[in-house]
């Protein structure tokens, strides 16, 4: 019998726990000829705003030791016309997540509030991690009183399942993610990138136009894993854990790490079909290992282990 | 169909010091002007594919060419005949299908690649092709004789003159261009897609140019290969390009 | 000419701006066998404590993408015995720098006493980030004010310079920074290594016996450089970067970005000869550019820059 | 001396589906038992050097055996003759020099390669060679007429019995020990090794054992390859070993 891979993040049944990473996935139509998006846990659209935003100039990307820089700066077409995208998804047999993000407390309210009017919108994923925002985006993320009196905010704007997302350019991750625990999230997810940065040598000035960026990508994974296995150990609520998982074997690593449900970013751009070769090598991984259920591993390595 | 494959290399030529030719086994039904992305793997570093053009499409086989211009590059070259390769495409939008009799063609180095495929398709369809050929010196010309054979007017310019004419392919493209009602194709630096699409503002004739980008997705999922727009938009090179019509992303005087 | 390569840290005058990073390169001996240690800029010591430390269990490294992980946990003999390894360093003409870590305040005062009487000593780095340790380490490198008050109490200790080593795991490394200089540090070094770790998805366990170890190598460069940049723009004391550097490009953007000097890790074991081949790069590059100082390229990608 | 060479690959042979040997040019007068980092680049992932025994020494040539594993020995595997790979070493102690007449060599599995070199050396100085090889099945013994043809007594044994006797090597060992005054070199898995330590120990000889740690400078200086000693300390595998005494690193009883 195959394994059951289903999880639950909220108030969501994800038919298993792997989905795209925000941001990485656009609209989901760009990565819908490669294969059924079906297939995926949950589908993660990119990080939406009240009104559009051109983002930032290029140069917006460049690669680092396994692993990349990016400086998009929350380009999207704002809320209004993103819900035409979303709707479309609607084609497809698995909840759909929209990352959520604004400069104010009100414009994170004024976003939801628009989906709330969108069937097809099952989970907010709040985005207070942005490291390529002059305002919000990673400030909301990095104290954990300011984060949780915006997830206390959104919270009655809302039934749908509520999932935070972290910025690991803390220094205590633990903190920020207890204070939205309490604050009522549902749910977070972590990492968002690391702030980072790559200078050309031969023209001497930094590569990207914003300077700054956010590193993602296999280079990122251990510090990734470290914070879920942190913060799926404090927390009542579930993980959704990312950063640098890039094929089954890694995503086995973050379940055992104790995350609920992984996301996977970058790895898309090397891989267009790597979301759902990781949905079948999870599936490998529990039935050679003889578990009947994805469930079982969660948080493997912390509780059980042969030591 | 966009796809991912696992493609066998049939045959990888080093035709100069820089560039190199490699085709691969199977057809993945490319249109001139669009473009694969080839994975460097197994390692997780290089992180990214590399992006390049179609160099010829047929039913069965798929060519690039490329000049190693760094640390990608150069592993590419290294692989070997009969090894896999990850390819992710066709991608991108291509050439426009030219209403007009006439189709001018200019490359510049390596933006010769996408160029020959084009040509080829063109001379298909019956149009009456000039190729110009530019380049900073004679050895990096390559397929001068393909390109040639394909080509209804051939002409060669290098900035240091050691093949065909001395100059720039801008010196040489107001007089090939006369009064003809021609379209222009281009591909090359950024400057020199500049100096071109300025000729053929000036003429008023219309003109396409192949733009690079760094890519991530080579999807447009990820946004992060954008050009901004005459119009202070921006677009995407992958899905929205890498062609664009001149005037969309060059703007002169005014 | 060749162009001038020295800088000073401190009041120490290096030949030259790259040295090799603590704890990756034992007493100096180990490396001695691949190349005349007197074309360092300085030679850096392992961490040492005031008594022998016995370190972590093994599993201590493993490999990550770009990168690995360690948790050593501070084995050293202690100063006295350290002290006899030191003074072999004397036949090398270039100065010594001794790593002093502790888990208190008069931990770090007895190991910098009883270094006051070696004359091969030339200064002290300040290990206030130890990621692998229970007590101090870290917890010094976290918070500004522990970090300052630390500071200030070696002070007064030494004439020797005296530099501050910063952890990258904190929200905001300038707070950290600006805290040491005032507190009286000559220069500050960083980034420490970036908390992480790895899961062994076969035995369903942390790989490292210590479950959390340091990351370091190629995968954190970009976050070491984000770091610099940000802290050599804040501070009017020298900065010694590292992480990740392995090539002598990778040197020269920590100096376009604000390094004074730089310090290489990890990539000394997969490359023994690493540090003196970055040394000839950077002359190279500086030639090739026609500078005739590397001092004219500190921060030049911050303060000029073609842009 | 301990140095970083680039070395040419004179010749790279497959022996069974995971074992291949590697014969580098170049003398690097490696002692037996000492061992070499090896270099996969050009690429930063993997990142470390892998370690490998010197399986054989030459004034011109090393040689080292190993057994595909992971994604480094994957790697290695694909490199073609001809290929330059960097190779840090000699490096470690190696084995120390035996006083007794007899020596009882212990392989098991991918640990023969280090025991080839230390056999060649031993029959050099005109010792007397037992070789004892097991394996976990047939498939897994390689160059069995080379090892043969050194020893004087040769024994293989399997844990499948596919070849040699079925069982374990210290299933065998007592017997061939017998009353000789023999000294015991032995490489393999740790718990081959603790079993071949137990049985030198109840027959008070002298046994000197290999050991394998995760490695990242393979110099000494990171002290990441640690052991825990027999009396609790930590000790180095690439500098202080990776040959101890098995009584430093295995307690029995007590
Ligand atoms: C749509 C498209 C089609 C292309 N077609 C061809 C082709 O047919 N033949 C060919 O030789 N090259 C082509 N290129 C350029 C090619 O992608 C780059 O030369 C290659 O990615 C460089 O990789 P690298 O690792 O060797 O260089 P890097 O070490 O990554 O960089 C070396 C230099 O190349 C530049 N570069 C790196 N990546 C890119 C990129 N994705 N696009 C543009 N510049 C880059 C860097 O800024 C740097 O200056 C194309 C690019 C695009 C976007
Ligand atoms: C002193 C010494 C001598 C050795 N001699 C030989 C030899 O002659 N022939 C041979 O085939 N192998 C030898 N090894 C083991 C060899 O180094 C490892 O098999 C190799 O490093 C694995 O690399 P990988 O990338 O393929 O595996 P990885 O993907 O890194 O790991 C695969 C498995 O191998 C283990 N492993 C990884 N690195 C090491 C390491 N450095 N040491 C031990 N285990 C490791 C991992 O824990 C894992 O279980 C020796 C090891 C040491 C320390
Ligand atoms: C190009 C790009 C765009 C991203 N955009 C967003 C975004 O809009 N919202 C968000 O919360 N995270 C965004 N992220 C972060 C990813 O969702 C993810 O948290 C991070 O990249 C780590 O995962 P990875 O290593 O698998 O990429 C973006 C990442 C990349 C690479
Ligand atoms: C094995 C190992 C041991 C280390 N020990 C110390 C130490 O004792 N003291 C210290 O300040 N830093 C120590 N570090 C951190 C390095 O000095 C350096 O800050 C870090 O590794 C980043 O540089 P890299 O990426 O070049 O390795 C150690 C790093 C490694 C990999
Ligand atoms: S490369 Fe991702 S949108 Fe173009
Ligand atoms: S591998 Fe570094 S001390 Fe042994």
């Amino acid at each position: 019998m195959a394994p059951d891979l289903t999880v639950k993040i909220g108030n969501l049944l994800l038919k298993n726990p792997v989905m795209p990473a925000s941001g990485c996935f656009g609209y989901g139509e760009e990565y819908a000829s490669f294969y059924d998006l079906s297939c995926l846990g949950a589908i993660v659209v990119t990080g939406t705003t009240a009104t559009p935003r051109t983002g930032n100039p290029p140069v917006r990307i460049t690669e680092t030791p396994a692993g990349m820089l990016n400086a998009i700066g929350l380009q999207n077409p704002g809320v209004e016309a993103a819900c035409v995208k979303i709707r479309r998804l609607q084609a497809y047999k698995t909840p759909v997540i929209v990352n959520v993000a604004g400069n104010t407390v009100e414009e994170y309210l004024q976003v939801i509030e628009v989906l709330e009017r969108e069937k097809t919108v099952s989970a907010y994923e709040i985005n207070i991690s942005c490291p390529n925002v002059k305002a919000g985006g990673m400030a909301f993320g990095t104290d954990p009183d300011t984060a949780a009196k915006l997830v206390a905010a959104l919270r009655p704007a809302t039934q749908k399942t509520l999932i935070v997302k972290l910025s690991p350019n803390v220094t205590d991750i633990v903190d920020v993610a207890k204070a939205v625990e309490v604050a009522g999230a549902d749910a977070v997810s972590l990492i968002n990138t690391l702030l980072g940065m790559a200078i050309d040598v031969e023209r001497r000035r930094p590569v990207l136009a914003n300077i700054t960026g956010g590193l993602s990508g296999p280079a990122v994974k251990p510090v990734a894993l470290r914070m879920v296995w942190q913060v799926s150990e404090a927390l009542k609520i579930p993980v959704i854990g990312m950063g640098g998982i890039s094929n089954a074997k890694d995503a086995v690593e973050f379940l055992l790490a104790g995350a609920t449900a992984v996301a996977i970013g970058a790895a898309n751009f090397r891989n267009p079909t790597v979301c759902p070769e990781v949905i079948n090598g999870i599936e490998n991984y529990l039935t050679r290992h003889g578990f009947q259920s994805v469930r079982e591993i969660i948080g493997l390595a912390r509780t059980q282990g042969d030591r | 169909m966009m796809q991912k494959r696992q493609m066998e290399i049939l045959e990888h030529t080093q035709l100069t010091e820089e560039i190199f030719r490699l085709t691969l086994a199977g057809g993945i039904g490319a249109k001139p002007g669009q473009f694969v992305q080839v994975g460097l793997g197994p390692t997780w570093e290089p992180f990214l594919n590399r992006p390049f053009s179609v160099h010829n499409c047929t039913k069965t086989t798929l060519s690039l060419l490329y000049r190693v211009v760094g640390h990608g590059t150069r592993l590419l070259a290294q692989k070997q005949r009969g090894s896999i390769l990850s390819v992710v495409g066709p991608l991108g939008k291509g050439f426009p299908p030219t209403k007009r009799r006439q189709a001018v063609l200019v490359a510049g180095g390596i933006g010769a690649a996408p160029l020959y495929y084009l040509m080829r398709m063109l001379r298909a369809e019956g149009k009456d092709v000039i190729f110009l050929y530019g380049a900073k010196t004679a050895a990096q010309i390559v397929l001068e004789d393909e390109y040639r054979s394909l080509a209804r007017e051939f002409y060669l310019i290098t900035e240091d003159g050691t093949a065909g004419t001395k100059g720039l392919v801008t010196d040489l493209l107001p007089q090939i261009l006369g009064e003809n009602e021609a379209e222009i194709f281009a591909c090359g630096p950024n400057a020199m897609l500049r100096a071109v699409a300025q000729t053929a503002a000036e003429k008023k004739l219309p003109c396409f140019v192949s733009l690079e980008a760094q890519m991530a997705c080579g999807v447009g999922a990820c946004l992060g290969c954008v050009v901004a727009t005459a119009d202070g938009n921006y677009r995407r090179v992958c899905a929205d390009g890498p062609v664009f019509a001149a005037e969309e992303v060059f703007r002169f005087g005014s």
